[in-house]
C-alpha cells in the first residue's frame, strides 16, 4: 500500500486532488482512498488531505502517518518542517514551485517533481488554483498511475469548458514537471 | 412466549372507528336541561348551531335535545333569538335524565 | 435464486455520496433534510439528484431536523416509503418525533453520520450521538465503509419494510473518518435494488392513513393495550435480528456482497482473545490483528454491526470460551466509567464466561484510532488472558 | 304548524353529511372547541386527514387503545410535529396524485409556541394544507397556564395574581398576523359567533391550499380556564368581534381585507367585564389592554387599506 499525503490551503483545490488521484487508481482497477483532514473548510486556511492506494482492498481509515509521498500545493509550506513529518526514507516530493530547489528540503527524499502548476492553471482556467497540474506532475514524477485514468476521471469532479481546461491542465502537469533525483 | 390478551391486531397503535366507538354518557354531567316552548319556537335552528355537543335533534319545526348527551351549558337558551328555550334544573325532573 | 442481472458501476465516492446513491436507489416517495456538518453532502447530493431527474420524490427541504422527522414518520403512516439524514445535535433536535416514530412503528430509514456531542462543542467524529439515542426503540445499524453504507441503506429498507418487523432504522457511520472517505463503491443498477426492493410488495399491507376513516394513527395506549403494544415493539426488535442475517444473506447471493448479519467475525475460529469493534476503526484493528497473528498472538476481531436489537446470542456464541475480551468504543458510558458497547457486552459476561473483559476508550473528538493504539490494547489483552493483573477501563488518549 | 316565518339559518347549507364524532366526547360543558371540532369536518367534508397534538382536542382526536371517538382518518402526533407531520402527509398524496385535504388542528400552545418553528417552516414552504390554530389563550389543557397568545394582564396558573406581579406582563403574540406575513396562499380569523363566515373561510382555505398554505385562526375562549359562565362561550366570540378585541380578516399572499366590520366598537369593558382572568384589572391595567387593542385592530385596518385584497381580484 502506498500512502500519499496533501498540504496546501483552502481554495488550492487540495481535496479534490486527494480524490482525482483515488479515483485514478480505483479506474485502473486497483484500490483507491482519500479523506481530507477536518477542520472548518475556510478559504486561505492550511488543508491536509490524505491518499492511498493499493492492489488490495483498502482497510485503514486513519489518517496518513507516515507517506510514502508528499503533494505540496502551497510552495509556501515546502520548507515547514510539518509537512515531511513521518515521511517514509526513499520518500517522493511533489511541488508548485515557481523556483527549483537547490537542496533537498527533507533528507527523507529521494525524488521531487516540481511544476509551476499555479503558472498553468491561471494560464488555462484563470484561477491560480494548482490542483490538476499537480495530479499531472505527480502521475510523471512517480510513475505509479498512467495519465490516462486521470484524464478520463476528471468529468466526475468538472463539466463543459472547466474540465476541457483541468484536462489541459493535468495534461501539461505531466509533460512540463521537472523530476529530480537525489 | 407471553400470553397477553389482544387489543388489536395491529403492531402500531391505531384505532379503527369500525371495531370500536367510543362514547361517553355526558347527559349525566347535567345539572340544568334546556326546555323549548314549541309554539314560540321560529325555527331558526341557531340553538342547534351553536349547540357544543351538537346534540339538537331536528324535528322539522322544532329542535329537541338529545338529553344522552346534552351536557347542559345553556348555549341554547342564551343564543335563542326568541328565548324560547329556559334551563331548568334536573331535580325537577323524575325521568333519571332522559326526555 | 434470483441475481443481480448488472455488475454495478464503480465509482469513487465519498461515505456521504454512497449514502445517497442508496437512499436514491431505494426511490423514497418523501425525502426531508437539513444540512449539518458531517452530513451535510448527503443533503447536496440528493437535491441534485433530485434536480437532474435521478431521483423522483417529494423533497423537503425543512427549517430543523423536528420536521424532518415528523415529516418522513407521518409520511410512512400515509404509506410512503421515505428517508432522512441527520448526524450529532440533529438528531438530538429530533428526539422527540425520533420516539414517536419509533412508536408508531413507522418504517423510516434514517442515515446518522456519528458525530461527538453532548456538551463540549466538537465538531468531530464519534459515537456519542447513536449511543444517547439507543433506548429509543430504533433499529441501529452501523457501516464500516463506503461500499457498506450503501448496500447497508438498500438493506434497511428491506428490514424496516418487513411486515414481521415495521420499525425504523438507522444507518450510522463515522463522521469525517467515513463521511468524507472517498473510495471505489459499486452502485448497483436501479432496476436490480427495484428487484430486490420488490418482495416489500408482495406482504400484507400494513394500516396507513386513508383518508373518510376508520383508522385512526397515534391512539392513546391505555393500560394492557398499552403493554401490547409496547411487547409487540419489543418482539418485533427481537425479531429483527435473524431478519437482519436473512436479509444480509439474501443479499449476498443477490449482489454478491455479504457481511455476516449483525456481526462480522474476522479471525476468530481459533482466536483465543477477542477484540469487539464498531464502525470504520474495524478495517485498521484488521490489520494489525493480521500483524499481531504474525507474532503469534491468537487474537480475532468481532465487530459490531447491529447495535439496538443488541446481538446477544450471536455475541455469546461468538465470544463464549475465549479468554479475554477487548471492546474499542468511540463514547462513554456516563455513570458507568467505560465505554457503552463494553457495559452492555458485560451483561453477557455469565453466558461469555467471566474472562477479563477491558474497556478501551478511543477516538473521541475525532481523534485517530491508530495501529499503535490497537497494537497497544491488544497487547493489554493478551496479557489479561495470561492471567495478569489489568485495568479494566482505559481512555487510550490519556494514557500516552 | 308549518309558517312561512320559520325559516331555518343558511348556516345549515354548509353542513353536510353526519357528524363524525359520536354524541359524547370530553370537552367541558359549554366548550365552543367542541362545536368547533365538529364544525370543521362537516364543512370541510369527509376526503380529510386530520393531524393533531396533545391538547384538549386529543382526547378526542386520538383514540383509546382500538376505540376511536369518531370515524374520520387522522394521525395524533407530538406538540412540535403537527406542522411538519401534516406536510408529511400532504407530500405523499401529492406524489401519489390525490386530491386531499391534510389539516393540521391544534391550540395556541402548539401553534405559537412549541410548534412555531414547524409551523413557520411549512408557511415559507408554502405547503399544500390547512392549518388551523384554535386559540383558547393558554394551556387549558393542562390546567389553564400561559401561552404566548395569553394578552396582557390576564390571570393564568402561572401568571397568578399577587402583591407583586399581576397577570400576564407581555402582550399577547398576534399568531395571525404573523403568518399572513409568510405571504401564504390564504390567512384568515374565525370566530364561532359568527359561523357562516367561518364555514366560508373553511371552504376557501381548502380550495386555497392547492395553492399554497392556508392558516386558519379561530379565536376559541374557555369557560373553565378563563372563569365565564357555561353559557356565555358564543357571547363573548360575538362581543370580542364587536369590541375588536377580534377583528375578523382574511389575507391572500399578504394582501389583507377585514371581513366584518365594525364602525363604532363597543367598549373593551363589556367584555373584560364578563371573564374572569381579567377580573383584577385597575384602570390603568384596563388602559394598557385598551391601547394594545386598539393598535392591533389599527394595524389590521391600516393593512386592508394600505395593501387590500380587493384591487387585487
Amino acid at each position: 500500500m502506498i500512502e500519499v499525503r496533501f498540504h496546501g490551503r483552502g481554495g488550492q483545490g487540495v481535496v479534490t486532488a486527494a480524490k482525482i488521484l483515488a479515483n485514478a487508481f480505483v479506474r485502473q482497477g486497483k484500490f483507491g482512498s482519500s479523506f481530507p483532514m477536518f477542520g472548518f473548510e475556510r478559504r486561505g486556511a492550511p488543508v491536509t488531505a490524505f491518499m492511498r492506494f493499493d492492489e488490495d482492498p483498502i482497510r485503514e481509515k486513519t489518517q496518513i502517518y507516515n507517506p510514502d509521498c508528499l503533494v505540496v500545493l502551497d510552495s509556501s509550506q515546502k520548507d515547514s518542517p510539518v509537512v515531511y513529518e513521518g515521511l517514509k526514507p526513499g520518500g517522493v516530493l511533489i511541488l508548485n514551485t515557481k523556483e527549483p530547489i537547490r537542496e533537498k528540503p527533507c533528507k527523507d527524499l529521494s525524488r521531487a517533481g516540481l511544476v509551476d502548476g499555479e503558472r498553468i492553471a491561471l494560464e488555462e482556467i484563470g484561477i491560480s488554483s494548482p490542483n490538476t497540474p499537480m495530479v499531472g506532475a505527480f502521475a510523471a514524477a512517480t510513475g505509479w498511475i498512467p495519465i490516462e485514468h486521470i484524464l478520463s476521471g476528471l468529468e466526475q469532479y468538472f463539466s463543459g469548458d472547466i474540465l476541457e481546461q483541468n484536462i489541459r491542465c493535468a495534461e501539461r502537469g505531466f509533460q512540463e514537471v521537472e523530476v529530480i533525483q537525489w | 412466549m407471553v400470553e397477553f390478551k389482544i387489543f388489536t391486531k395491529n403492531e402500531g397503535a391505531w384505532s379503527n372507528a369500525d371495531e370500536l366507538l367510543l362514547c361517553l354518557n355526558t347527559g349525566s354531567w347535567r345539572s340544568e336541561r334546556p326546555v323549548m316552548d314549541r309554539k314560540k319556537c321560529n325555527y331558526c335552528g341557531l340553538c342547534a348551531l351553536f349547540c357544543p355537543t351538537q346534540c339538537m335533534t331536528n324535528m322539522e319545526d322544532h329542535f329537541l335535545p338529545n338529553l344522552d348527551y346534552c351536557k347542559g351549558c345553556g348555549t341554547c337558551a342564551k343564543e335563542c333569538p326568541k328565548k324560547v328555550i329556559r334551563m331548568v334544573s334536573e331535580g325537577e325532573f323524575h325521568d333519571q335524565g332522559k326526555a | 435464486m434470483i441475481k443481480a442481472r448488472h455488475e454495478g458501476e464503480i465509482r469513487t465516492i465519498t461515505g456521504n455520496a454512497a449514502a445517497a446513491y442508496g437512499a436514491m436507489l431505494c426511490r423514497p416517495d418523501v425525502v426531508a433534510l437539513y444540512p449539518i456538518t458531517p452530513q451535510t453532502e448527503v443533503v447536496e447530493q440528493l437535491s441534485q439528484f433530485s434536480s437532474s431527474g435521478l431521483l423522483d420524490a417529494e423533497m423537503v427541504e425543512v427549517e430543523g431536523e423536528n420536521s424532518a422527522m415528523n415529516i418522513v414518520s407521518a409520511a410512512t403512516m400515509a404509506g410512503g416509503r421515505v428517508f432522512t439524514a441527520t448526524s450529532s445535535w440533529g438528531l438530538a433536535f429530533m428526539y422527540d418525533a425520533l420516539l414517536q416514530a419509533s412508536g408508531l412503528r413507522a418504517p423510516v430509514v434514517m442515515v446518522n453520520v456519528n458525530r461527538e456531542m453532548p456538551g463540549i462543542l466538537a465538531v468531530s467524529s464519534g459515537q456519542q450521538d447513536m449511543i444517547a439515542t439507543r433506548d429509543s426503540g430504533w433499529i441501529q445499524i452501523i457501516a464500516e465503509d463506503c461500499q457498506e453504507i450503501l448496500d447497508l441503506l438498500i438493506m434497511a429498507y428491506r428490514l424496516a419494510e418487513d411486515f414481521e418487523i415495521q420499525l425504523p432504522v438507522m444507518v450510522n457511520y463515522d463522521g469525517f473518518y467515513l463521511s468524507y472517505l472517498s473510495e471505489g463503491v459499486n452502485i448497483p443498477a436501479r432496476e436490480d435494488v427495484d428487484a430486490f426492493l420488490a418482495p416489500l410488495k408482495d406482504q400484507p399491507e400494513r394500516p396507513k392513513l386513508v383518508p373518510g376513516g376508520p383508522l385512526a394513527c397515534a391512539t392513546h395506549g391505555i393500560g394492557e393495550g398499552f403493554v401490547e403494544l409496547r411487547y409487540k415493539h419489543s418482539a418485533a426488535m427481537e425479531r429483527a435480528k435473524r431478519k437482519f442475517d436473512q436479509i444480509d444473506q439474501l443479499f449476498g447471493d443477490f449482489f454478491g456482497r455479504s457481511y455476516g448479519g449483525q456481526i462480522e467475525a474476522y479471525r476468530m475460529e481459533d482466536a483465543e482473545i477477542a477484540l469487539v469493534t464498531s464502525g470504520s476503526a474495524s478495517g485498521t484493528a484488521k490489520t494489525v490483528i493480521d500483524s499481531k497473528r504474525g507474532e503469534g498472538i491468537k487474537v480475532g476481531l468481532v465487530k459490531l454491526r447491529m447495535f439496538r436489537p443488541f446481538p446477544r446470542e450471536t455475541l455469546t456464541e461468538v465470544l463464549g470460551g475465549r479468554k479475554a475480551i477487548g471492546v474499542i468504543d468511540r463514547s462513554v458510558c456516563f455513570g458507568w466509567n467505560c465505554g457503552p458497547i463494553y457495559m452492555e457486552l458485560r451483561s453477557l459476561s455469565p453466558e461469555i464466561g467471566l474472562v477479563p473483559m477491558l474497556s478501551f476508550i478511543d477516538g473521541l473528538a475525532g481523534l485517530d484510532i491508530t495501529r499503535a493504539h490497537v497494537e497497544s490494547m491488544i497487547e493489554k489483552v493478551h496479557a489479561a488472558s495470561q492471567g495478569n493483573p489489568y485495568q479494566r477501563v482505559t481512555w487510550v488518549n490519556l494514557e500516552g | 304548524m308549518t309558517s312561512n316565518k320559520k325559516k331555518l339559518s343558511k348556516v345549515f347549507d354548509y353542513l353536510q353529511g353526519e357528524d363524525p364524532f359520536v354524541g359524547g366526547l370530553s370537552f367541558c360543558a359549554g366548550c365552543p372547541l367542541e362545536l368547533l371540532v365538529r364544525f370543521v369536518p362537516r364543512v370541510l367534508g369527509r376526503d380529510i386527514v386530520i393531524v393533531g397534538t396533545p391538547s384538549c382536542s386529543a382526547t378526542v382526536m386520538y383514540g383509546q387503545n382500538i376505540g376511536a371517538w369518531h370515524n374520520l382518518s387522522s394521525l395524533g402526533c407530538l406538540m412540535t410535529g403537527v406542522a411538519s407531520s401534516a406536510t408529511g402527509i400532504s407530500r405523499y398524496y401529492r406524489r401519489t396524485g390525490k386530491d386531499i385535504t391534510v389539516v393540521g388542528f391544534t391550540g395556541d400552545g402548539c401553534a405559537a409556541d412549541v410548534g412555531f418553528q414547524t409551523l413557520s417552516g411549512a408557511a415559507e414552504r408554502d405547503e399544500n394544507f390547512i392549518y388551523i390554530c384554535y386559540d383558547n389563550e393558554g394551556y387549558m389543557n393542562t390546567g389553564i397556564q400561559r401561552s404566548s397568545t395569553t394578552p396582557l394582564g390576564a390571570r393564568t396558573s402561572t401568571t397568578p395574581v399577587g402583591s407583586a406581579r399581576r397577570g400576564k406582563e407581555t402582550t399577547g403574540k398576534n399568531l395571525p398576523f404573523i403568518m399572513a406575513m409568510h405571504k401564504i396562499s390564504y390567512a384568515a380569523t374565525a370566530t364561532l359567533s359568527h359561523l357562516e363566515d367561518l364555514a366560508k373561510k373553511l371552504l376557501k382555505a381548502k380550495e386555497k391550499k392547492n395553492q399554497g398554505f392556508a392558516f386558519l385562526h379561530i379565536f376559541s375562549p374557555c369557560p373553565t380556564g378563563w372563569g365565564f359562565g357555561t353559557d356565555l362561550s358564543i357571547e363573548i366570540c360575538r362581543m370580542a368581534v364587536k369590541t375588536h378585541y377580534y377583528p375578523l380578516w382574511e389575507a391572500e399572499r399578504g394582501r389583507f381585507r377585514l371581513t366584518h366590520k365594525i364602525k363604532k366598537p363597543r367598549p373593551l369593558s363589556e367584555l373584560v367585564g364578563m371573564i374572569g382572568k381579567f377580573s383584577h384589572l385597575r384602570v390603568e391595567e384596563m388602559a394598557a389592554l385598551e391601547k394594545e387593542v386598539a393598535e392591533r385592530y389599527a394595524l389590521i385596518e391600516g393593512m386592508s387599506q394600505t395593501i387590500p385584497l380587493d384591487e387585487t381580484v
